[in-house]
Order: structure tokens, then C-alpha cells, then sequence
């Protein structure tokens, strides 16, 4: 039992990253209304992100910025500067993606998926 | 300095420098100009890089000085030489026509702006492509992709918009994966160099985050190359971009993807534990023939033809991933070889399409009654590319088959031969439908209807030319195929 | 929110503050933590803060699309030329040792610190435009 | 050896000079009378170029030219062999002979497109000269290929709602078969034995399992369509609704010998007698194609059209060649060699003749034709002597081919074929002959007479010349045989 729990601890990242990208990813495929599909992608993104930066992180290390103490630990940064990298992507992405949902709106009238879809029905 | 030390940077510097330089130009008009001049540089470019690789062998450039594996280096190898050559050369054929073939509503401003992500989108691809660094290939992934996304939703029509939505969510998805897949690998190895990489997961191999690793980037590439059952966003996003767009992309995004997925299979994973142990091969040629069965039914049954040709694209991706997946080495010739000549054939479609777009208003089947007779080099065209996609000797197709077939033989997997040549035939029904009625149908009795402008006839030409030319002399795919396929299977 | 005149009147006071420190986490990045992308999201909330209080005209009025199209471009080619610099001085791209013919540390200085500034110059203005280009069509 | 060099440019020379016509057509496509001329010269200097090429070849063997190809390691290469030769030969002087006969039948018969039906005309003889003068497979395939495509144009040349179901019915079949069918088999010849080239003896001998040679032997014979074995021989009655010079010189000479010749090349030269005649695999297509050839002359029994009837017997008579090379003996093989050159006049001899029916009467049954004979005397004295020869009857070169085939038959005592030769020998009777006769013996119907009269002079000139052509191939067979035997030497083979 204990050896589970160690095993499930010491991998608890894993987990927590594991289930903000199934949340994000049910959201993503679940909800039809096109502002939750962005929210669900930024939740999966999140996951990912949560994901780099913890990994990065060394038992006792102290944020990457150099002291005068030569026995200092430090995290490790590079995954948190690509992570920033991601970070400004799904900013990116996100603005596009709702721009595109304003056009949406504009020309459909509606942010709901099935209505986009019924509305181009022949 | 030297010039041709620094190509490799040059590669995608140059694009990258154009797109801002493009949406500063204080004369819009010289915008279009630019751009062309922009992408006949990198055209130029990438011809010298494979020149210099077919010469020299691999070329290694380091980004800012610093030695791999801790600095990003770009790496070029014969694989990624011909990639170069061929998502530079669309841009170059393809960017003179833009003016022609975004929506004749589009403002000289907003044109600018179409050329600058236009431009973006050529450095990303440029970059998957060239970039040895796994992190460095995903944001070029997201350069390209973003640019393409928005590319798309320039279509006139409202679906246009909805269409790169979906496409957005779900290239995002399909990105992302590859992101979490290059994390576990770091956490794993502590490298982010392609080469190192491949030397370090040897050892990891037994481990779970490599393996979870392997399974993370293979599904995003598949999206990402619209790869059965993972194409979805590909036919609303083609039907409904401008026809440029749809050119461009159709003859180049597919491909990328396809390179992701063969880069990592043979440079970091190791080809004979993805295909040994991991069995990958029996994922990619089931999925592969499946994709070509369905994409080409499918295909038949289409009346708009823009999301016919998509539909095709399924289909020949399909080829492209049941050649990866037989693991061998003329398996993987034929893989390389498609890239190339489905980007020339599908090119050249696209572009009847916008040539047909542009003189009747849309592509439906029904607009192409009688076309043979008043545009008869469009449909020329149409034709030739169209028994290129067929697979009929003496063009691109052919080649590219023969050894699809010879992978399938070689590789003792019969029914993957027999697959792939059935589901070619029917490729026969879906572009034959398109010649009758071209043909045989009378043309509606409007207003006459004239050849296609030469601005952008010239590039369809050009690109039918080339699809019977490397059908004929193919020195330079296969020769390059097969070198690069000995590179990248260890045997220089 | 124009009848909130506390709002206004701490607004206007605290503008500047905000762009000076996002200045000071641009220059500092060499050193600590900051560097320009964190610089430019700061520098772009200063106006977006102003924006959101005084109205979006007032902001265009300030800040033209015209010019945030030329900070983004700008902050790029900046980005890039220093690339270029370096090709030409005889390193590689975007070798900064080479950038002074003295001390490579001091090149090394100079290159990030235009980099940094190219960068920060692109995320503000990127993030002020898309603020601004929501916000208006929205206003319309 | 001075020869050497320009003898083995001949072959592609051939192939270029039908294709160097067709921008000359193009440029004269406003004065017909031009166009023609250019055709006919072009025909005519195909003829010396062949006839050059077979003089060369009894002096020496004719070294192969190679062309750097689409695929590594597989050059194309044209070679001259004696088989070749003669379907070369009969293509070539064919060639020149419907094209008398077109002339005369596309301007009696107004039809429209006459430049489109030259050009790709030409490109069709191009790839035949292509198909016969193949060093290796892969040549062989690749026009084969050519040949398909630019046929389809003739046989949809009316553009009516048939045309296109027969063009739809004749690209699905011979692309489905040749694509699904023949390339897999070429791709697997090649991965077996690791040459494609046309070799003396075959080159599968000692290299593959029985199974897989079976396999593969069937792949061939299905997969080259335009043999029309069945299942696969729908597309050949289809294509009837093309012109008649179309299905005269493409559909009972070109296209199908095409096909015939491929089989009976790859059947010796890749397979070679001994495997072929080892396998389980060659008796039971045997079956098939002798089914053919019975089936085949009694669904022609049926048919009142008479192209119909003519393309029935065209399937049948291919099948004779593929039992010629499933025979898998030195004297079936001169017999199906021989067969291509004498079913070829006899057959066009029978399509000209149907086609002049057409333009003088209009008139497309059978059983429209009572007492025709003594309106059109030559057209249907023609019918007659073009019937016999395919029959097999003195003084026809007919004869000989359907002799050396039942002697082949009978070395191997292969009894079952010759009872099939012998059967089929009646059928062919049965179906062919009535037509004259009624032509000849029946009453004209009640004050039809006046309206008719011969076909256009140009036609006739031409029925003349290959109804002539039957009787020569009776009393001179000898230097056709003599030059197929060098086929069978390895000094005379590719």
C-alpha cells in the first residue's frame, strides 16, 4: 500500500498534469458552444505547461539566479523558458482563436457549434 | 563574411526579415513584388543548401556559437534539403499568382497583410524543417500553423472562418502533443538536440515516458499531417481557403507533418525499435490503407471539387504513412519521393482549381462542363496532373507508387500491395469524372468564358511540367531519396 | 467608466509608474529575472489600463494601429538585424561575442540587451493591438 | 559493327516520327488536304524506317539503345527482336493503309474533330512502335500505358452519352487491369529476379516457387487487358462506337496485338517454355482462353451489328495466341507470331469493308445486308477473302498461322486444343460466312437500288491493299517465319 502511495506521490505532476489535459481535452470535444472549446484548450494547454515547469523543479534548489554561495542548488530553467516560449504561443492562440469566433459571430450570429454547422446545412 | 557558410540561417532568416519588412513597405503595391522576390531568394537559397548537401553531406549550422547539444543548431540533411526545395519552390511558384487568387474584394492593405503571414507561414515550414533542436521544432510548428489559421479564415466564404476554428483546436491539440512528447523526452534524456537525442534514448528505451513519448508525437504529427482519422480539419479548411491558400498548404502543410513523423522515427527513436519492438508499422500501414480507401471514396463522391482534392490528399497522405510504416528501405524511398511528388501534383490541381475559381466563381463540377473547350490548357493541366495522381507511367505518380509497391513486396506484405494498387484505381473514377464532364458535357450557354489569366497560368503549367519532368528524369528525388534514406538509416 | 473619477485620477497616476517598471524589468533581464517578454505584457497593460478607463478612442488616439504595426515589425527586424550584425561582424547568427571587436562579454551585453528590447517592442505593442482591435470592433 | 550505332537509334526514330507529326498536324489544322499529306508521309516514312530496321536485323542482331529511365536502375531500353519486328512491320504498313481509308471514310462520313482523331491517331502508332520495339518490361508497360490513353480520345470521338459509357467501360478495364494487375506483376518480377530486361530462354527460370510463377502468370495474363481474355473483354465491343479506321486498325490490330504480343513476348522471354511449361497454372489459363475462344465465336453468333460481330471474333482470335504462348512450344510460338500479322489483315480487311458499308448504305446490321453483294460487288468480294483467310482456308495466309498453332497443339499432345482450334475453325465459319452469302444470294429489298452505289475510292484503294495482303501472306509466309524463327535462337533473341 505504501509503496503505491509513494509511487502516486512521487509522481504526483504526472497526475495533476495528466488530469487538467483529460479535462481540457473533454472540454475541447464535449462542449459545442466555441468560447468553451477555447477554455478547455487554455485547461489543456495549462496541463502541458504545469507539466515543463514542474519538471524543471530540483528538491531544495532555489529560482535559477546566481548567488555567491557555491553550494547553492538551483531548478532548473531551461524547462521554464521554453515553457515561457508555449506560454506566449497559446496566447497567440487563443487571441486567434477568438477572433475568429468574433467573425463567427458576426456572420452566423451564434456561438454554438451545432447552430454553425445546422446554419451551412443545404 | 561568407555567404555560403551562413545559408543554412539564411534559409530562414530571409523569409522571416521579408514578412515584417512586407507589412512596413510604405507603398502597398511594391508589397506583392516583394514577397515574390522574398520567396524566389529562398527559393534560390534552398537550391544552393541541397547542392551544397549533395556535395558536402550533412551541414550542421550553429545558432549563435554555441555547440550542440546546449545551442540550437540547424541541421540539413538530404531529407530536409529536398523538404526545403519543395515548400520554398510552391512559395515561389505560388506567390506571383496571390493577387489572383485570394478573393478579388481584398483591399491592397489587407493583401499586404495575406503576403506578411504568408511569408510567416513559409518561415515555419522552413524552420520544421531545417531546425535540429526538437523544442525549436515546435515553435515553428506554431509559427507556421498560427500563420496558416489565420490564412485560412481570409476565405470569402462565412465557413471559411468556422472551418480554421476547427482547424485551430485541433492543430493545437495535435501540437501540444508533440510539446508533451519533447518534454518527456527531456525529462528523460536533458537534451532537446535531435542527434543527441538518438544516441541518449537508446538506453531509455524500456522506459515508460519514452515510449509515452513515441505515442505523444507520433499522434500530433498525424494530426498535423492529416493523417485517417485525424484529418478532419483538413477538407473545410481547403474547400473553404482562398485558392492560394489552398495551393499552398494542400502541396505543402500535409508534407511537413509527414516529416515530423519520420524525422523523429529515424533520428531519435531508432527505426528498428519503432518498427521492431513497438510495432509501430502495424499502426502506420493498417491506418495508411485505410486513409487511402476512405479519402478516395470518399473523394468520388464530392461535388465540390476543392473538397475533392482534399479528400484526395487524405488518400495520398495515407500512402505516404503505409510507406513510412513498412520500415524498409524502398518503404521509405517511396515515403520521401510522395512527399515531393504530391506536393507538384496537388499543387498543380489546386491551382487548375483557382484558375477555374477565378474565371466561373466556384469549382463545382457542375462549372466545369465544357471547360476542356474554352480553357483547354487549365484542363490540359487538369489531365495531366490528374494521371499523375492515378499513377500513370511517365508522370510523378508512377514513381512514387512503384516503389510503394516494391516497399510492400520487399517487405513480404502482400495485401499492402494489392491495397494500395486497388485503392489507386480509384483514383482513376474521381479525376475521370472531372474530364467527362469537362469534355463531354456541353458548356451552359452564358456569357463565353476565357482562358485563365497567364499570370496564373504559368505557375499551374510550370508545376504540370515538373509533375511529367521528375516523372521521367528522377536523378534528383529518387537519387536524393535514397541518399537520404541511407543517411537516415545509418548506412552513408 | 468615465464617471469614476477616483478611478481616472489613480489611473492617470499610476500609468507611468507601470511603464517605467516594465522599462526597468526590460533592462534588468540581463541580470535577474525579467526580460522582455515579461517587460513588453507590463508595458502593454499600461495602456490597456488606460484604454479600458478613458475610453478606446483616446487610446487609438494615442497609439494609431499604424504605429503599433510598426513596434510590432520594428521589434522584429530589431530582433533579426542584430542577427545580421553578427552574421556581418564574422559569427554566426545571432553570435553576440562578435558584436564588439574588444570583449566578447561586452558584445555578448549588447546583443541581448536589443534582443531583449526587440522583443519587448513586439509583445507590448502585439498585446496593445490585440486589446485594441477586440475592443474597438466591439465599440462599433 | 559500323551499323551498329545508327541501327539502334532506328527504333526510337520509329517512335519519333509518328510523334513529330502531330505538331505538324496541329499547324495544318485548318487545310485538311495538308493534314493528310502530312499523315500519309509520316506513315510512308514509317514504313521505310521499319523496313529499314528489319533489313538490318537479318543481317545481325541490333544492338539495344538504353535510356536512363523513371526508375534507379532500371534503364529503358528499345530493343529490335524478330517478334517485334513483325508487329512493327503490319503496325507500321497498316498504319499507312487506314490512313488511305480514313481519308476517304472521315470525309464520307462527315465527321467533326478530324484533327483531334489524327493527332492522337498518331500518338497511338507511337506507342505501338513503343510496345514493339520494348527492350525490358518496364518500356513495354510504359507505352502500353501510352497506348491506353491516347486511344481514349478515338473511341469517345462521337462525345454522345455511348461513346462516353464505352470510353468510361474501356479506360476502367484496361487502366483497372493494367494498374491492379500488371504492374504488381512487373513490380514482383523485378523484386524476384532483379532485371526486368527480355531475356533469351526468360529470366523467372530457377528463381521462383511453381506457386508464385503461377501467381504471376496469371497476374500477366489478366492484367494485360487488351487481350481481352475473359472476364475481361467487355471494353472491345464497347469501343466499337469509335470510327471505324479506329476499330480497324487500333481495335483489331494495334490495341489488341498490342496486347497479344506482350503476352506471347512475356510468356517466352520472361517465362521461357520450360517454367511455362511446368506450371500447374498454364493449363488452367489454357482453360480460360479456350473458353474464351468458343465462348467468344458463340456470343458472335448472336450479334446482328456487325461491328459487334467483328469485335466477338477479334477476342476470340486474341485467344488464339494466348493459347499460342501457353503452348509453350517453338512452333505454337511461330504460329501466334504468325497470327498477328495474318489475323491483322484479315480482321482490318473486315473492318474496312463494314465501315464502307457504313458511309455507301449506312447501314450497321447484319440483317440489313440482303442482296448488298450486287450493289457493292468488291466491298463485299473483300468480306469474302478477309472471311476466309480468317478461317483458315487456302489460298489465305490465314492458313498457316491456325496450321503452325494445331501443329504446336499437337507436339506437346495438348489433344483438348486441338479439338478447341478445330471447333472454333466451325464457329468462325458459322458466323462469318452467312454474311457474304446473304449479301450475294439474297434478294435486294423493293426499290432500294437506286440510292446505293460503292464506297469513296479512297476506301476501296485500301481494302484492296489488305485483302491483297491476305492472299500474299498464303504464297510468301516463308520470310515472316524464317525471321520468327531467329526469335527462338539465343543468337537471334533480345
Amino acid at each position: 500500500m505504501t509503496e503505491a502511495l509513494v509511487f502516486f506521490m512521487a509522481h504526483a505532476n504526472t497526475w495533476a498534469a495528466t488530469a487538467l489535459l483529460c479535462v481540457g481535452l473533454w472540454v475541447i470535444m464535449v462542449r459545442g458552444n466555441l468560447f468553451k472549446k477555447v477554455i478547455g484548450l487554455n485547461i489543456f494547454q495549462t496541463g502541458v505547461f504545469l507539466f515543463y515547469i514542474s519538471m524543471g523543479y530540483v528538491r531544495g534548489g532555489t529560482a535559477p539566479i546566481v548567488v555567491d554561495d557555491p553550494d547553492a542548488v538551483y531548478s532548473n530553467p531551461l524547462p521554464h523558458v521554453l515553457i515561457l516560449t508555449a506560454i506566449v504561443v497559446s496566447v497567440a492562440t487563443t487571441s486567434l482563436a477568438l477572433a475568429l469566433i468574433v467573425r463567427i459571430r458576426e456572420s452566423y450570429g451564434t456561438t454554438e457549434e451545432d447552430d454553425v454547422i445546422a446554419a451551412d446545412e443545404p | 563574411m561568407n555567404l555560403l557558410a551562413h545559408l543554412p540561417a539564411l534559409q530562414i532568416v530571409v523569409p522571416l526579415v521579408g514578412a515584417p519588412i512586407c507589412a512596413l513597405l510604405f507603398n502597398p503595391r511594391l508589397a506583392q513584388p516583394f514577397a515574390v522576390l522574398v520567396s524566389l531568394v529562398t527559393f534560390a537559397i534552398s537550391i544552393a543548401l541541397l547542392n551544397q548537401v549533395l556535395a558536402e553531406g550533412e551541414v550542421v549550422y550553429r545558432m549563435g556559437g554555441w555547440e550542440p547539444p546546449w545551442g540550437i543548431v540547424y541541421v540539413v540533411d538530404p531529407l530536409n534539403a529536398l523538404l526545403l526545395c519543395l515548400v520554398s519552390g510552391m512559395a515561389a511558384i505560388v506567390m506571383p499568382a496571390v493577387r489572383l487568387g485570394i478573393g478579388s474584394e481584398t483591399t491592397e492593405r489587407s493583401r499586404r497583410l495575406f503576403l506578411t503571414l504568408a511569408l510567416l507561414a513559409l518561415t515555419g515550414m522552413l524552420g520544421i524543417v531545417i531546425t535540429g533542436d526538437a523544442f525549436n521544432l515546435y515553435v515553428f510548428l506554431e509559427i507556421s500553423s498560427l500563420s496558416s489559421y489565420a490564412l485560412i479564415a481570409t476565405g470569402t466564404d462565412r465557413r471559411a472562418a468556422a472551418a480554421a476554428f476547427n482547424y485551430l483546436v485541433q492543430g493545437t491539440v495535435g501540437a501540444t502533443f508533440i510539446l508533451i512528447g519533447i518534454g518527456l523526452l527531456y525529462m528523460m534524456t536533458g537534451t532537446l538536440n535531435m542527434a543527441d537525442l538518438g544516441e541518449r534514448v537508446v538506453d531509455l528505451r524500456h522506459t515508460a515516458p519514452i515510449q509515452a513519448a513515441l505515442a505523444f508525437i507520433l499522434v500530433g504529427a498525424a494530426v498535423k499531417a492529416a493523417l485517417f482519422p485525424a484529418h478532419a480539419w483538413m477538407p473545410n479548411a481547403y474547400t473553404y481557403a482562398p485558392s492560394m491558400v489552398s495551393a499552398f498548404f494542400g502541396a505543402t502543410a500535409t508534407k511537413v507533418g509527414a516529416y515530423i513523423m519520420i524525422r523523429f522515427i529515424f533520428t531519435v527513436f531508432g527505426a528498428e525499435w519503432v518498427f521492431g519492438d513497438m510495432m509501430v508499422g502495424w499502426v502506420l500501414v493498417p491506418l495508411g490503407i485505410a486513409a487511402a480507401f476512405a479519402g478516395s471514396l470518399v473523394a468520388i463522391w464530392q461535388t465540390d471539387l476543392k473538397r475533392m482534392l482534399a479528400y484526395s490528399s487524405v488518400a495520398q497522405v495515407g500512402y505516404i504513412s503505409a510507406a513510412i510504416g513498412l520500415g524498409n528501405k524502398d518503404g521509405l524511398i517511396a515515403a520521401i519521393v510522395h512527399v515531393f511528388n504530391h506536393g507538384l501534383m496537388k499543387g498543380a490541381l489546386f491551382m487548375v482549381m483557382a484558375c477555374v475559381i477565378l474565371r466561373m466563381g466556384r469549382a463545382d463540377i457542375s462549372s466545369f462542363r465544357g471547360l476542356g473547350r474554352r480553357m483547354p490548357v487549365t484542363m490540359g493541366c487538369f489531365v495531366v496532373a490528374g494521371l499523375s495522381m492515378i499513377g500513370v507511367p511517365l508522370t510523378v505518380g508512377f514513381v512514387s507508387k512503384w516503389y510503394l509497391i516494391l516497399g510492400a513486396v520487399e517487405a513480404g506484405m502482400w495485401p499492402v500491395a494489392v491495397l494500395v494498387v486497388m485503392s489507386s484505381l480509384l483514383a482513376v473514377v474521381y479525376i475521370w469524372r472531372v474530364v467527362e464532364v469537362a469534355y463531354f458535357a456541353p458548356p451552359p450557354d452564358t456569357a463565353r468564358v476565357r482562358e485563365a489569366p497567364a499570370l496564373l497560368l504559368v505557375p499551374t503549367l510550370l508545376l504540370t511540367v515538373l509533375c511529367v519532368a521528375f516523372g521521367v528524369a528522377t536523378d534528383t528525388t529518387v537519387g536524393v531519396a535514397s541518399y537520404a534514406v541511407s543517411f537516415l538509416m545509418g548506412e552513408p | 467608466m468615465n464617471e469614476h473619477l477616483i478611478v481616472r485620477v489613480v489611473t492617470k497616476m499610476l500609468v507611468p509608474f507601470v511603464l517605467l517598471f516594465a522599462i526597468y524589468v526590460q533592462m534588468h533581464g540581463d541580470f535577474g529575472p525579467g526580460g522582455g517578454f515579461q517587460a513588453g505584457v507590463i508595458f502593454a497593460t499600461g495602456f490597456i489600463v488606460y484604454g479600458l478607463v478613458f475610453g478606446i478612442e483616446r487610446l487609438i488616439k494615442a497609439l494609431p494601429l499604424r504605429i503599433l504595426l510598426f513596434g510590432i515589425s520594428g521589434g522584429l527586424l530589431l530582433y533579426a538585424g542584430v542577427g545580421i550584425a553578427s552574421l556581418f561582424a564574422g559569427g554566426t547568427y545571432l553570435d553576440y561575442g562578435v558584436l564588439d571587436s574588444h570583449d566578447p562579454v561586452h558584445g555578448q551585453h549588447l546583443g541581448i540587451l536589443l534582443v531583449e528590447l526587440g522583443v519587448g517592442i513586439t509583445v507590448a505593442s502585439v498585446m496593445t493591438a490585440i486589446f485594441i482591435t477586440f475592443a474597438e470592433r466591439w465599440h462599433r | 559493327m559500323m551499323t551498329a550505332l545508327p541501327a539502334s537509334w532506328l527504333p526510337l526514330i520509329a517512335i519519333a516520327v509518328p510523334l513529330l507529326c502531330v505538331p505538324l498536324i496541329l499547324f495544318a489544322r485548318r487545310f485538311p488536304d495538308v493534314r493528310e499529306t502530312i499523315t500519309l508521309g509520316g506513315a510512308s516514312l514509317l514504313i521505310v524506317i521499319v523496313a529499314l530496321l528489319a533489313w538490318t536485323l537479318t543481317l545481325g542482331p541490333v544492338v539495344p539503345l538504353e535510356v536512363s529511365g523513371p526508375i534507379a536502375n532500371l534503364p529503358l531500353t528499345l530493343s529490335v527482336e524478330p517478334l517485334g519486328m513483325i508487329f512493327a512491320l503490319v503496325a507500321s504498313f497498316l498504319w499507312l493503309v487506314t490512313t488511305i481509308y480514313a481519308v476517304g471514310y472521315m470525309r464520307g462520313h462527315h465527321e467533326k474533330n478530324q484533327t483531334r482523331f489524327y493527332v492522337f491517331f498518331a500518338i497511338a502508332i507511337a506507342a505501338t512502335m513503343g510496345i514493339a520495339f520494348a527492350g525490358d518490361l518496364m518500356t513495354l508497360f510504359i507505352f502500353y500505358e501510352v497506348l491506353t490513353l491516347s486511344t481514349f480520345p478515338l473511341v469517345t470521338h462521337a462525345g454522345t452519352d455511348e461513346a462516353r459509357r464505352a470510353g468510361r467501360l474501356y479506360l476502367g478495364i484496361l487502366m483497372g487491369s493494367s494498374i491492379g494487375l500488371f504492374l504488381v506483376a512487373i513490380v514482383v518480377t523485378y523484386t524476384v529476379a532483379g532485371t526486368l530486361e527480355f531475356q533469351h530462354g526468360g529470366i523467372l527460370a530457377g528463381k521462383v516457387e511453381p506457386a508464385l510463377a503461377g501467381l504471376l502468370l496469371a497476374l500477366y495474363v489478366f492484367g494485360i487487358g487488351k487481350v481481352a481474355v475473359m472476364p475481361l473483354h467487355r471494353w472491345l465491343p464497347a469501343a466499337m462506337v469509335a470510327p471505324t479506321p479506329v476499330s480497324a486498325l487500333l481495335h483489331a490490330v494495334a490495341v489488341v496485338k498490342a496486347g497479344a504480343f506482350s503476352v506471347l513476348k512475356i510468356a517466352t522471354f520472361i517465362f521461357g517454355f520450360d517454367l511455362l511449361g511446368s506450371l500447374t497454372a498454364t493449363g488452367l489459363l489454357q482453360a480460360v482462353a479456350a473458353f474464351t475462344v468458343i465462348a467468344a465465336s458463340l456470343v458472335a453468333l448472336t450479334k446482328d451489328n456487325l461491328k459487334a460481330r467483328l469485335a466477338y471474333s477479334t477476342i476470340s482470335q486474341l485467344s488464339y495466341i494466348v493459347l499460342a504462348a501457353l503452348i509453350a512450344d517453338p512452333a505454337a510460338f511461330l504460329g501466334g507470331g504468325l497470327h498477328i500479322a495474318t489475323h491483322a489483315f484479315g480482321k482490318i480487311t473486315l473492318f474496312f469493308c463494314a465501315g464502307a458499308i457504313l458511309v455507301a448504305a449506312h447501314k450497321t446490321d447484319i440483317s440489313q445486308l440482303d442482296g448488298m453483294g450486287r450493289v457493292m460487288p468488291f466491298t463485299f468480294g473483300a468480306f469474302l477473302i478477309g472471311s476466309l483467310s480468317l478461317i483458315g482456308l487456302p489460298p489465305f495466309g490465314g492458313l498457316w498461322s491456325k496450321w503452325l498453332l494445331i501443329e504446336g497443339a499437337l507436339d506437346t499432345q495438348q489433344w483438348i486444343l486441338v479439338a478447341v482450334f478445330a471447333t472454333s475453325t466451325l464457329l468462325n465459319i458459322a458466323y462469318l460466312l452467312p454474311i457474304p452469302f446473304r449479301a450475294f444470294f439474297r434478294p435486294l429489298p423493293e426499290g432500294a437500288s437506286s440510292r446505293l452505289h460503292e464506297a469513296p475510292m479512297a476506301c476501296l484503294v485500301a481494302i484492296a491493299i489488305t485483302s491483297a495482303g491476305c492472299v500474299v501472306l498464303f504464297f510468301a509466309p516463308d520470310p515472316l517465319i524464317d525471321l520468327l524463327a531467329r526469335a527462338l535462337t539465343r543468337q537471334g533473341s533480345p
